[in-house]
């Protein structure tokens, strides 16, 4: 594995980069809180990307209804995007408190946006020329919607999907470093301040299979979608 | 009240382009009229002028005494392209207006119609799985299962075999009186024109306009009368040459 | 038989005052007294509720308190006196001092010849890039007689003792913590305790705070809360080895055996008269604020009474 | 060595739908061959067998000897959708064989074909900016340009008008010999396949086979000529009708 | 503004959120230091950002080619994005020094992944239709992508480098955090040490601007490619 060859060849100390078997040692003998800690970092990660995707599927809807509003509130959401935890965190602390919230509401953060920009994306590439002969039979615009815009636009809607199930743990993670009792970001800081790199890096590996677990659970939906859009239909020759 | 379609004195220009130039004519409520130009006249754009999909540089449009501004649920309109939507099947397809403006279907006669059009086997399949003519058929089928007052045929038979077509054509002729509706239908074929219409309009080159206006009224029309008509389909054709090398200069 | 008793007992006990205090770090031997007064139920006994909120990385307790998102906080004499500088009047006040010294200093590998503020010239100190840092290093150096811009001052990556004399030479830990883990990790180190290079290097650190809407809403809350506090800093001063076990059951990712020997230092440096636990002296705040001036960290001094009261630990 | 398209028994079935079955025929080289079919049959699906869009199921496929397996550059190829690039104009969709294989462009010979099919005024527009027609007349010279040695034409001239379809046709014909090649084509129009093939393939509805087999070899080929083949559309059109209603048994 | 209404409704207290007139006036009085500081900070997003478009651009062409290569790929894309910063940053400083170098870095790494992502499925939407049938005509598989490819591709290149382009300025200053000389980010931990939150929220407002400007820059770019692309072509009647 290329890890292992990195440690070996870059001569790398363990401090910083802890070999595979002592992680995989790690791994074992925590196995148990790890598995709790994720189960509580999983569940603030899907809960926020659950928000998030509504909120994204909503406000791209009316944003794309109303071109206006998309060009003015698309500079909020570059800067939301560029507000640094350090600030954030405060604040989000204290207007939320040191419960799950503070970190729901950074998952929220950080997975809205590449949902909103890539559902829009596609939302604008839809064929004005489809969209008004489906007016000229009489539909209205929330039609034109379930029938023609949402269909084809979630395409950029799942690519959006993708790229913030992918951010949504390290949201939660970073939710749990500003105060926590627990969660893999909890789990982190704790072992990382008794400097004990080769724990660090199981819970790493935890992120990791979350994350991916989720990326994956972006295709299952995606099929899902797509099923349901395409209902069964085969050839019966 | 008369309903009909009136075009007065309309011109459109896109893009610094002339496309329509002072085209007027009347089409009276119930008759079939059939418009024949050469290739990239500007029929189709004509009918987005009926639409709304386009709005006219100058002049104005007017249905039933009604000015026509903007996109308008007026007419059944079958595009040039089909428009079918590709996560619908056929079924689905045809049946859009009902969907949308939440009709009943009338499933029996659906099954019919679909039966007619060779395309009874083939209700779930999607779009893509289609080959040209069956879309084409499709997308005319959705037209006419659409309830409006008029109907707007853009090249509706341009993909079908020469028995399809006239099976098609022969329906059309064959439509109960309350199925039949006042049609402008964009064709390329003349004959094809001279067996459905009560009127013919033959357009210019672009910038189109009308160049001649032929009235038809046969007493009875079938394939032997339509035999008869090879002079005017001669004098048609003799238009479109003159309409073409006119444009031309 | 367990959840019987806790469902009388909880409904026996008059009602509880709910608190919180944040933490200014993961829980460690400083903050023994607290966990020991919670888990012994002094808290309780004291009518309180008490919540221990954990902080994140790079958090400060100072602007929850100042905010009164929790009571009591646990922060630094420093940053008390940069909430009160320069017309910020965050509206927190120091309540008592965990430990009476300054137990922190400087350190380098043992064999890396560095044992004085006068071999730090022309080598690499990793801390957490605070300008007071920064003022104390230019202070020692001066002190030395050396250039103060011959050291290069990087931000510390968070790998700990292990990382002293490979990616930097100089750092400044805790006696009581990390010295001691770096000796049971068998690195030796060459420690350089702050106090003995400035005499008002010897702050307080850690402190324990309120704010000003505690103090003047709810005094009794503040005064049973470090009644219990200080009740529990005196079990832990008498009973490092057991208490070191308490903590080790909030602390579970840190060895029993490490906080067991840094409970021992700890807690015969909490205080040096376990009745006195926890008072301050008003020369200490002012030594420290005046070295602040001195280095441009705050514009102006400002009085030790607004920043420190003895008043809940008993004059 | 004949060059010959030969195939053999070829046979496709696609997502459990049989669309041809064992079908066989020989294109010998230099021949015109239209393909006539009712809509639906399967003749588009053919001629992506030949490119080798498509893998047929049985049988196998042969070009001047050498069996076709998968993609091919035999052929210059005119698909049914016009396959134009939206960002390239005209003058670049057109050329676009000799933009891939770095050949040299005879501009005057463009411009020469462009006035021909009428768009020498458009060559600067992009494909959203044509009429249906127009979009067919580009694609149909694209494949002109191609220089390869068999043309595959499925429906090219489908949305033209009568002049302009005619006035093709009439060009194709009077090609100068060394650009006659060998053409299968695809169409819908029986006239059309009688006055340009030298030999005429009616297929029947899907499963497609070959039902009949007519070569035509008039001393001279004029719309005088076709004028006088009534009886053989009559007969191709009557193939057409029993090769549908056999299908839809 | 909002904002003002904020920090007067909820009575946020000012040492967490300042009000916008002590922002101005830090913003006022620190401009020359900022400039400098905005200048490192942009310098580095904007050679990263440059780097992961490269990159991405490249590896996603080669990883449409072969599908294989995306599937073996892909996650570990998503496992470079689930790295927390906490254990990246020594490693990047041990690897690469306390320069512009690692800063950088996590810039690329920052930006790298919503372009690919987004360029990738974009590249995969492409009718395989078409592609075939400029094979026919002989086209080269380099061909097909500079003829039909990546022109049609380019929207999704677009949607994920104008995402990029919101992080990528965030990830220079937490590469600044790691360890800085200069910079919005060594400029932002210093100030907040000294519990400065104004200046803090001044360097936030540079940082917003900043973003905002890469924004910006992406449309610049996205109508430049298209015009590049459809030579000024327009209907000479
Ligand atoms: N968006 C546009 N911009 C510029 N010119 C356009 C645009 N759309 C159409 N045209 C031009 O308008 C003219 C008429 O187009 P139209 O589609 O109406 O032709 P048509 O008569 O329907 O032809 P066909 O029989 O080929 O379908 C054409 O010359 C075309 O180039
Ligand atoms: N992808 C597919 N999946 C299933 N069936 C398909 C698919 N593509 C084509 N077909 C079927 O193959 C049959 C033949 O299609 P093809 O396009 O070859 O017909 P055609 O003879 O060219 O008809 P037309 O004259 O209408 O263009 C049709 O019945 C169609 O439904
Ligand atoms: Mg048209
Ligand atoms: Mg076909």
């Amino acid at each position: 594995m290329t890890w292992q060859v990195a440690v070996t060849l870059l001569q790398t100390p363990s401090f910083i980069l802890p070999s595979p078997v002592s992680v995989a040692q790690a791994l074992a003998t925590e196995a148990g809180g790890l598995l709790v800690n994720s189960w509580v970092t999983l569940y603030e990660s899907l809960i926020g990307l659950g928000i998030a995707c509504m909120l994204a599927f909503g406000t791209a809807l009316v944003m794309d209804r109303w071109q206006l509003l998309y060009q003015s509130f698309y500079p909020l959401l570059v800067i939301s995007q560029t507000l640094p935890v350090m600030v954030l965190g405060p604040l989000l602390s204290l207007w939320f408190g040191f419960g799950m919230a503070p970190k729901i509401i950074l998952v929220i953060l950080m997975s809205y946006f590449p949902i909103i920009v890539a559902f829009s994306e596609a939302l604008g590439k839809v064929s004005t020329d489809q969209i008004r002969f489906l007016q000229t039979m009489g539909a209205k615009n929330w039609q034109v919607y379930r029938i023609l815009k949402i269909p084809q636009g979630m395409q950029g809607f799942f690519a959006g999907l993708r790229i913030a199930a992918t951010y949504c743990v390290s949201g939660a993670i970073i939710g749990e470093w500003l105060s926590a009792e627990a969660g893999l970001g909890y789990y982190m800081i704790r072992v990382k301040n008794g400097y004990q790199i080769d724990k660090v890096f199981a819970a790493i590996f935890c992120v990791i299979i979350l994350s991916l677990a989720l990326n994956l659970g972006t295709w299952a939906l995606q099929k899902g979608y797509y099923r349901l859009l395409i209902q069964g239909r085969k050839p019966t020759s | 009240m008369i309903m009909t379609i009136t075009l007065t004195h309309v011109g459109l220009t896109l893009d610094d382009l002339e496309i329509l130039r002072d085209v007027t004519a009347t089409i009276t409520d119930g008759s079939f009229v059939s418009l024949i130009a050469p290739s990239g006249a500007g029929k189709s754009t004509l009918l987005k002028l009926l639409t709304g999909l386009l709005t006219p540089t100058t002049g104005t449009l007017q249905v039933a005494g009604q000015p026509i501004t903007g996109l308008n649920t007026t007419f059944s309109y079958l595009p040039q392209t089909d428009m079918l939507l590709p996560w619908y099947d056929v079924d689905q397809n045809i049946t859009l207006y009902q969907r949308i403006n939440h009709q009943p279907i009338d499933h029996d006669h659906v099954t019919a119609l679909l039966t007619l059009f060779g395309l009874v086997d083939y209700r779930h399949f999607l779009p893509h799985q289609l080959s040209g003519g069956m879309r084409q058929r499709v997308a005319l089928l959705r037209t006419m299962l659409n309830p409006a007052d008029y109907r707007l045929l853009d090249e509706p038979f341009g993909a079908l075999d020469a028995m399809t077509r006239g099976l098609m054509q022969d329906w059309l002729l064959s439509l109960p009186a309350d199925l039949q509706k006042t049609t402008l239908l964009v064709t390329h074929d003349i004959e094809e024109a001279i067996y459905l219409s009560d009127r013919i309009l033959v357009l210019s080159a672009r910038p189109a306009h009308v160049i001649r206006d032929i009235a038809l009224t046969p007493t009875h029309r079938d394939r032997q009368w339509l035999a008869t008509q090879a002079p005017l389909k001669a004098e048609i054709y003799e238009l479109l040459r003159s309409a073409e090398s006119t444009s031309m200069s | 038989g367990n959840s019987k008793n806790q469902a009388t007992n909880s409904t026996s006990t008059k009602k509880l005052t709910d608190v919180s205090i944040v933490l200014d770090y993961v829980p460690n031997t400083n903050h023994t007294g607290l966990y020991v007064a919670k888990d012994k139920g002094y808290f309780k006994d004291a009518g309180l509720n008490v919540k221990i909120i954990e902080p994140g990385d790079n958090a400060t307790s100072i602007g929850m308190v100042g905010a009164n998102k929790a009571q009591f906080g646990v922060s630094y004499q420093e940053d008390v006196t940069y909430a009160h500088a320069d017309g910020k009047n965050i509206p927190v006040k120091a309540i008592a001092t965990v430990l009476k010294h300054n137990t922190s200093g400087f350190v380098s590998k043992a064999n890396s010849g560095i044992t004085s503020p006068k071999d730090f010239a022309g080598k690499t100190y990793a801390g957490w890039q605070t300008p007071s840092e920064e003022a104390v290093l230019k202070a020692v150096m001066r002190n030395a007689g050396v250039n103060p811009k011959s050291l290069k001052i990087v931000g510390a990556t968070g790998d700990g003792p292990k990382s002293l004399g490979k990616k930097n030479d100089i750092q400044w830990w805790f006696q009581g913590w990390d010295v001691i883990r770096a000796k049971n990790a068998g690195i030796k180190v060459n420690y350089m305790p702050l106090r003995k290079l400035d005499k008002r290097l010897d702050y307080y650190t850690p402190v324990i705070i309120t704010n000003n809407t505690q103090l003047q809403k709810d005094p009794k809350v503040v005064k049973a809360f470090m009644a219990a506090t200080k009740k529990g800093y005196q079990d832990a001063i008498a009973h490092p080895k057991a208490d070191a076990k308490i903590l080790h059951k909030y602390a579970k990712d840190d060895d029993l055996s490490f906080l067991e020997d840094s409970q021992a230092f700890l807690s015969a440096n909490y205080t040096d008269n376990a009745a006195k636990w926890g008072q301050m002296d008003a020369k200490v705040w002012n030594n420290y604020t005046g070295f602040m001036k001195e280095y441009g960290l705050i514009k102006k001094a400002i009085p030790a009474k607004t920043l420190y009261t003895n008043q809940y630990v008993g004059d």
